[in-house]
């Protein structure tokens, strides 16, 4: 089964980013398809601390792994970190509407 | 790109909360994408729903983005009567649906998609 | 003896049974709506009970005559802080 | 249907009323505390109630015998979400 | 400088919470720099006294912190027994004085500042 | 009276600054003495963000704006802007042993 992940926000210590990670990891082992994890809000700029694009980047191999471009505006991020891309929000409801099951880490 | 229904349960409290504008942008986008969208406020969410508000300096008003959503297609507009009952006199000129919990709990069984913020 | 901040109206339980005749209390933010959705258990309370006019016009709260009293400026927090030794913010 | 997911543990009984038989709720972060403050209203629950493990680790919270039926890995998030076309995550 | 007593109230849930470490640093701080410190947990934040933490990577240990406290010269650790009840057995090795709501109104009252994470 | 105010977090649009802000010009207005303000925690960055330090620079007059040092560490600030200081929280203890009052808004 195909599955499009959002993380949302950035609560306290980054527990979306990580719930995201260990759902995905999960998935994959069980053989489902992560087409795209969208990186909205707040959670943009998590994902530029090298510890944690680090640790996506380990897990990035066939997935896009998008930052939202407002976002990305927002916190004066013009170049995306290696393994991320950088797009509109047409891109997640793209990806959604190609994928069986749309999970939000919140 | 393919039509889904798309649900966005909405439960931030404008003004004070960041993903309350994260929410109605990915709406509008969903909306401006050509998807079926539906637009649920629900806890502290139905106050975005509010007329007369003051958004502070800086700030995207809230209630004028939510009178836009026609333009975005964006029709179906439900509120949790539960959190809304108190608030009904004070509402947007808006088409606004109260739904109680059972017809949520549909309402969320017809979506392809569901977003929360 | 003590000023009470609230922001989050789900902890109005966690803080009233603290609230003592001399205690006030300020509602903020969210915790305003309080006025709208539990006004009659704040009537009742010994505790003086306000709630920020600034951000009830944010949101939009709008005041009739039974939430009138309840407001507070900017200057009735300040004077609320002289008249209480200590501020406990409840979040 | 759906799989709901929580993380504010005062925020149980908005979610509640909307559970069928047919839907599953996860608890996350703080909500895991449910298991021990409400645990009898779980219990009895149509829906399936789990808690995420991995959140119950990071703070600490030890199952005992009966709290162990409701544990859930990344893994068992993963099926619940097969299992369930929508997710709403309730905060 | 003076001597002072300072309240510390902290309500966040550790690990999911940023006030949690402010909090934590703040009571520490004002033991390090001579002042009369308690320290009160209630809401969620009497989770911080759970023994058997297992912080995420780049976490601090909020129990061993804890633990740490009478080298600040923290020595009043007071506990809100309305939600410290379920959790009592699983509590880390520290003397914690569990407190009623009157208790609580009192601490308050001999405090000179209180400071809220 | 003399007061030491504290932002302890920096939750959804910079409410507790703004609120500060609203305190502080009342309290100077009715005559009291605002010894210190200070910037802890997430609120440290949004000190930052210019329109924010510009309108605490027009209330600064006789009134210490402390960024808070391990905070400022955390997010690589090294010079404060214009009108700020940074101190370690032993500037916040002795502000608050000088001070009748200590209000936070967090």
């Amino acid at each position: 089964m195909k599955f499009t992940l959002t993380i949302n926000s950035d609560s306290g210590h980054h527990a979306p980013a990580r719930r995201a990670l260990g759902f995905l990891r999960a998935a994959r082992k069980s053989g489902h398809d992560v087409a795209q994890v969208f990186f909205y809000g707040d959670s943009v700029r998590s994902a530029l601390e090298s510890s944690i694009a680090e640790q996506w980047r380990n897990e990035a191999h066939g997935i896009e792994l998008v930052l939202c471009s407002a976002s990305a505006d927002r916190f004066n991020i013009d170049t995306p970190p290696a393994g991320f891309d950088i797009a509109g929000l047409g891109a997640l409801i793209e990806s959604g509407c190609a994928s069986e099951r749309v999970i939000n880490f919140v | 790109m393919s039509e889904k229904h798309w649900l966005f349960v909405l439960q931030g409290t404008p003004y004070f909360d960041p993903l309350v504008t994260s929410g109605l942008d990915a709406a509008m986008a969903a909306g401006a994408f050509g998807q079926k969208v539906s637009v649920l406020f629900t806890g502290a969410g139905v106050l975005q729903l509010l007329d007369q508000q003051s958004p502070p300096v800086d700030s995207r008003h809230v209630g004028k983005t939510l009178t836009s959503f026609p333009l975005y297609d964006i029709e179906n507009i439900y509120v949790d009567q539960r959190f809304w009952e108190p608030f009904t006199e004070q509402a947007l000129p808006l088409e606004i649906a109260p739904l109680a919990p059972e017809a949520i709990a549909h309402l969320i069984a017809s979506a392809d998609h569901v977003m929360s913020f | 003896m003590a000023l009470y901040t609230l922001d989050n109206p789900d902890h109005l339980p966690q803080v009233a049974p603290l609230l003592t005749r001399e205690d006030a209390l300020l509602l903020l933010g969210a915790a305003t709506t309080l006025l709208f959705t539990n006004r009659e258990q704040l009537q009742k309370s010994h505790a003086t009970i306000k709630a920020l006019n600034d951000d009830m016009m944010v949101l939009g709260l709008q005041l009739d005559q039974e939430t009138g009293e309840f407001s507070a400026s900017y200057k009735d927090w300040v004077d609320l802080a002289l008249e209480h030794q200590q501020h406990v913010h409840w979040r």
